[in-house]
């Protein structure tokens, strides 16, 4: 099939490494890609390099082989294993839609990891809401944390309909929830966890990494914030470069606007001025 | 088919592996090691020195300072385009004075020789930052007269002849750098507003800033970047630049200019050579690939092998045309 | 992974088969069938009927016509662009007699809508073809102020409003026949020359014309293109002229447009519409794809089925924003 | 592999000929790239229309499967075999470069056939001049004037060096005479012919058709007008369109700028005042 490197020959991600430089924009091969329900595909790409260094909610860039078209279309890492990488999309434009088309064997032009991951270094219970296509990172915080120690992870995730991803945090995570617009929403979830007394473990404070839909996180926070629970958000904005040289992905926070790709894409729900 | 995602199909090359410089470009006194620099608001120190050694460019042209931090304007500030980008940023920056403190020692300190992007809503803003560079280690400065994403100042000072001529007169009392003054494409006679600024005392002229552009949402309706319309940038404005540089050229046969504009590899960069550039800078394309200043200033530097004439020209800061 | 080179992904569609026009629009009280029209120079009869139905186009714009027969500019008049295309044909054509004999006859015998694009050297060019069109059969007037390619008229009038604001003023006492005045994104302000024409009589503006812009071979450091500069038509000069379009429907919110400048798919026709135009025109996407003017009208046609509002708006000929 | 038809879907051929037109661009099938020497190569594709209506001299718009390439680059028709078409090129550019790497199985983007053919309806004896990558179309009017009655050819072509296309000339003419610049050039060849009387064959007109470098062709024109021999004229100029919309390959001729595209690429040398 194509490849479509944009500049360095050969194995890119050595010469930077070798050179003492983060790798630069370089083409992989794309191992597996899934339908999962409608217009939602997972897609795994071998990338020995973003598979070692990638944190929650840490994002890769892909590229459209279209030089028409030249932003990148970031994406949350969902899942790594071994050398590979997996993302979790829905296909929303002409990008996303050249993407679910790739097959195994096909590559794929990536930069990547970007982004400041959650921060999930203290031991807690982590409650991973998510929303929609705001559940990749959170599979991959329940992938991480299930490899450390000390910690334990409840899924809650809200969809519109089918439940792609229950199958994939599952894996991971030590209790998962879900629940479809037919039912409620992720708050329906919480009050649940709340009044069944699995929202709290003991002896680990309760902290929500959440990712989603603006209108849902910001009820999550307000919620979270009401009880004082300690909430990271993962936000999302049009990106011009992913690592932090444009300046055109911002976000107002309350010290001002800043960039979603490098100081974020985790803000605190303090940060965003989303507490009660 | 082999597709290769160099526009030009330029020979890939590792831009990782050590390089010694062949062909340097002089600009308004200045040396720079190779004829390609970085374009404002495309580079950010804290950000591209993880992908290569940025002390390697031609010269680093900064993010757009004024006197105090801005905010720039609300997101989205960014829609895609045809071969291109269109973009809203508003010349959010931390300020001069964070500026001087951290951006500009740490480049100096690599080796970067070093263009500072000015920009300002007033003469007066201007003025504040032009000061507070004059005694900088900066190289050069960049007056940014051509911002379309900002109400005053910007392209509202570069579109204007009277109004530029006053400026660029009133900051030369302020400082002896090399001045640079960035003009925008998006004036009637570009020759006009090159002239001003060179005759009120512009060491070089650097062109094109961006294009006003906009892209709407078909679902909506609406535009998709908050401030509505925006710049445009990337190779689709390639052609347009290439045309002011030659314009400029012709109008001005000695001033010192650096072409920009849809730059992503060592051929379009020459182009602008011989449409009468004396050193270029790269921009959107270091955005979707990083490296790709310094894999345009290597691929440049062998094109310039084959053509004496030229090289000899730009090493001692002569003009091609 | 699937390759289109419908460059919006647009659904691909038989544009053979026969069509039932759902949405029509009305710029200056003339109805067009969809609001879908060729560019001028883009379209010649004798060359496009091969392809396709030409009387299925909204309107069928026609190549600037002169008093006497034009030879343009000497070969090479084009180069490729990213995306796009530089041309420096200068209005090559063989006069207004010969247009009223031979392609403007047929064309109104197909059943088509016809806009007689009009050039000029200088006002009593353009008067001579108007009064000529007067009694015509061409259903509107597109008086081109906008040519980038020729030193007398075309763009050196429509980039000065007083210029301008005289000519018109001129053709207007000299017709009632609709009259389009097409519009140069060559200023540093649209808005004014737009007003200019609109305040001396013209019926409506269509915009844009081409981006003045060049290249150059680089094997022999000498332009690519006879005349040096040209024009920069295609999918690269899109999101400009959207911007263009958005400020005159800002400054001037009845005056019907016609959207001009990139246009390829449904998609984006559809996006000039949004933007404020009554009407869209594709120009180079016809020339490297014969039927694309007849496709891009069937694609919006069947985008604004599911926007009602809009379609009721084009139906009466009001705008949209 | 990916195929790149720009608009209608399934076979535009049929659909346009339904309708009552000419084709528009569509996809075709490449079934051979072969090297015919240093940065020569003929492409074989399927195109049963182009196949039973191309005449000698005229040609096809190939387009680049890259979006920022959008114009046409037009190649004379070299030779068909049933429904297989056959172009000859040199790799120039961007556009050569990437249809030289094209492998069978492949498909491009064609529109054709175009231009105004060669007049070769009378019989005579028809030398075909050619230099260099001029050769194509005159290889296609001796195949042309092969299949048809009464007609002659000779084939004469200078060559920078390797002499590629004989093979395939001399598949259809009655006779091949070329050299290379180390020998001189056609002109060396066509004086030859004149001294050994194979000019001129009995009963027959000559007439000259030739394609090439604006320098030998101005030079062949020359030759035949001081003999008396008519001299048809394949020229080239950079193109909008291919089709005679656009009026951009303009050529110089005694009646004014003509659109090589569909007024030529032939001309007579009287046409191009190109006569002694
Ligand atoms: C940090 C981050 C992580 C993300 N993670 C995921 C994920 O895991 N799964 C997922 O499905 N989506 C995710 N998204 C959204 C995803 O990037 C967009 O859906 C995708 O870029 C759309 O590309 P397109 O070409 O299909 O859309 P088009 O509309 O054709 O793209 C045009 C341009 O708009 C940009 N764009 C369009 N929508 C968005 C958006 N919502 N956010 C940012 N840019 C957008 C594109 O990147 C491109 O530059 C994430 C976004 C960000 C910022
Ligand atoms: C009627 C006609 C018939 C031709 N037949 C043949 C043939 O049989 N074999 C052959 O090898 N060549 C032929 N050519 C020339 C061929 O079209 C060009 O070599 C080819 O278009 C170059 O494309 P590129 O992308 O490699 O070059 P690039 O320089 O990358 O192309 C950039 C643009 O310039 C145009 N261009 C560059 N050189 C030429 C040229 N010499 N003539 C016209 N346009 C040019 C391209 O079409 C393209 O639009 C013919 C040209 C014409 C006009
Ligand atoms: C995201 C972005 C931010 C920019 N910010 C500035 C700026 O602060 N000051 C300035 O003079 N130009 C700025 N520019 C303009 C570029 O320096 C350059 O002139 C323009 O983008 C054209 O070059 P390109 O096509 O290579 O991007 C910016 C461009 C982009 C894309
Ligand atoms: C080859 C060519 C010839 C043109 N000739 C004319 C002309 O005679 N009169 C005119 O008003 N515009 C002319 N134009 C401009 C187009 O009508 C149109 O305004 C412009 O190309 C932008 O649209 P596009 O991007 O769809 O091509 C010409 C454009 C091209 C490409
Ligand atoms: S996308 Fe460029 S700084 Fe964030
Ligand atoms: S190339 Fe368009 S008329 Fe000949």
């Amino acid at each position: 099939m194509t490849t479509a490197t944009f500049h360095p020959t050969g194995d890119v991600v050595a010469q930077a490494a070798e050179a003492g430089y983060f790798p630069g924009r370089h083409a992989v091969e794309v191992t597996a890609v899934e339908r999962l329900t409608d217009g939602v595909y997972r897609m795994t790409f071998r990338d020995a390099y973003i598979a070692a260094h990638a944190r929650p909610a840490q994002f890769v860039n892909l590229f459209s082989k279209d030089p028409m078209k030249l932003l990148p279309r970031p994406f949350g890492v969902s899942e790594t294993d071994g050398d590979l990488v997996s993302v979790i999309f829905a296909v929303v434009g002409k990008g996303t839609d050249e993407f679910s088309r790739m097959r195994a064997g096909d590559t794929v032009d990536v930069l990547g990891p970007l982004g400041r991951p959650f921060d999930v270094k203290k031991p807690a219970h982590y409650v991973l809401v998510g929303g929609g296509l705001g559940v990749p990172p959170l599979i991959y915080a329940a992938q991480s944390l299930a490899a450390a120690e000390g910690s334990r992870t409840s899924a809650v995730f809200g969809y519109r309909n089918e439940r792609f991803a229950d199958a994939y945090v599952a894996r991971h995570a030590d209790a998962t929830y879900s629940i479809d617009e037919s039912e409620g929403n992720v708050v329906t979830l919480l009050d649940r966890m709340e009044s069944d007394g699995t929202l709290h473990v003991d002896g680990l404070d309760t902290v929500i990494l959440s990712c989603g839909p603006l209108p849902m996180m910001k009820a999550v926070s307000l919620w979270a914030s009401k009880r004082g629970i300690a909430c990271q958000l993962s936000m999302e904005q049009r990106m011009g470069c992913g690592y932090g040289t444009c300046v055109v992905c911002v976000v107002d926070t309350v010290d001002g606007r800043k960039k979603v790709c490098s100081d974020g894409p985790v803000f605190t729900s303090a940060q965003l001025g989303w507490e009660a | 088919m082999e597709e290769t995602r160099n526009m030009d199909g330029a020979a890939a090359m590792n831009v990782y592996e050590p390089h010694e410089w062949k062909h340097k470009t002089v600009v308004a006194g200045v040396e720079w090691k190779n004829p390609v620099g970085t374009a404002s608001g495309t580079f950010q120190l804290a950000a591209c020195r993880w992908f290569y050694d940025v002390s390697q460019m031609g010269a680093i042209c900064t993010k757009g300072v004024s006197p105090v931090p801005w905010e720039g304007n609300p997101g989205p500030r960014t829609a895609e385009a045809p071969a291109g980008m269109v973009n809203a940023v508003g010349l959010q920056n931390p300020g001069v004075d964070h500026y001087l403190v951290d951006e500009l020692p740490k480049l100096k300190e690599l080796g970067a020789t070093v263009i500072t992007n000015v920009a300002g809503h007033s003469d007066e803003d201007y003025a504040q930052v032009v000061a507070k560079l004059a005694d900088s280690d900066a190289d050069m400065l960049e007056i940014n007269v051509s911002c379309p994403n900002v109400t005053h100042g910007g392209m509202s000072v570069g579109t204007d002849p009277i109004a530029l001529s006053r400026l660029i007169g009133h900051l030369r009392k302020l400082t002896s750098k090399p001045m640079i003054v960035k003009l925008t494409p998006n004036v009637t006679d570009i020759t006009t507003v090159a002239r001003a600024a060179v005759e009120a005392g512009a060491d070089a002229l650097s062109l094109i800033n961006t294009l006003v552009g906009m892209r709407i949402d078909i679902r909506t309706g609406e535009p998709i970047i908050a401030n509505r319309t925006g710049g445009v940038s990337g190779p689709a404005v390639f052609p347009v630049a290439l045309a002011c540089v030659w314009r400029v050229r012709q109008a001005l046969p000695k001033i010192p200019i650096i072409g920009i504009g849809g730059i992503d590899s060592g051929e379009k960069a020459l182009e602008f050579l011989y449409a009468g550039a004396n050193a270029v800078e790269v921009g959107a394309a270091a955005l979707y690939d990083p490296t790709a200043p310094l894999r345009v200033a290597r691929e440049l530097d062998d094109l310039l092998d084959a053509r004496p004439a030229l090289a000899a020209k730009l090493a001692v800061g002569d003009t091609w045309r």
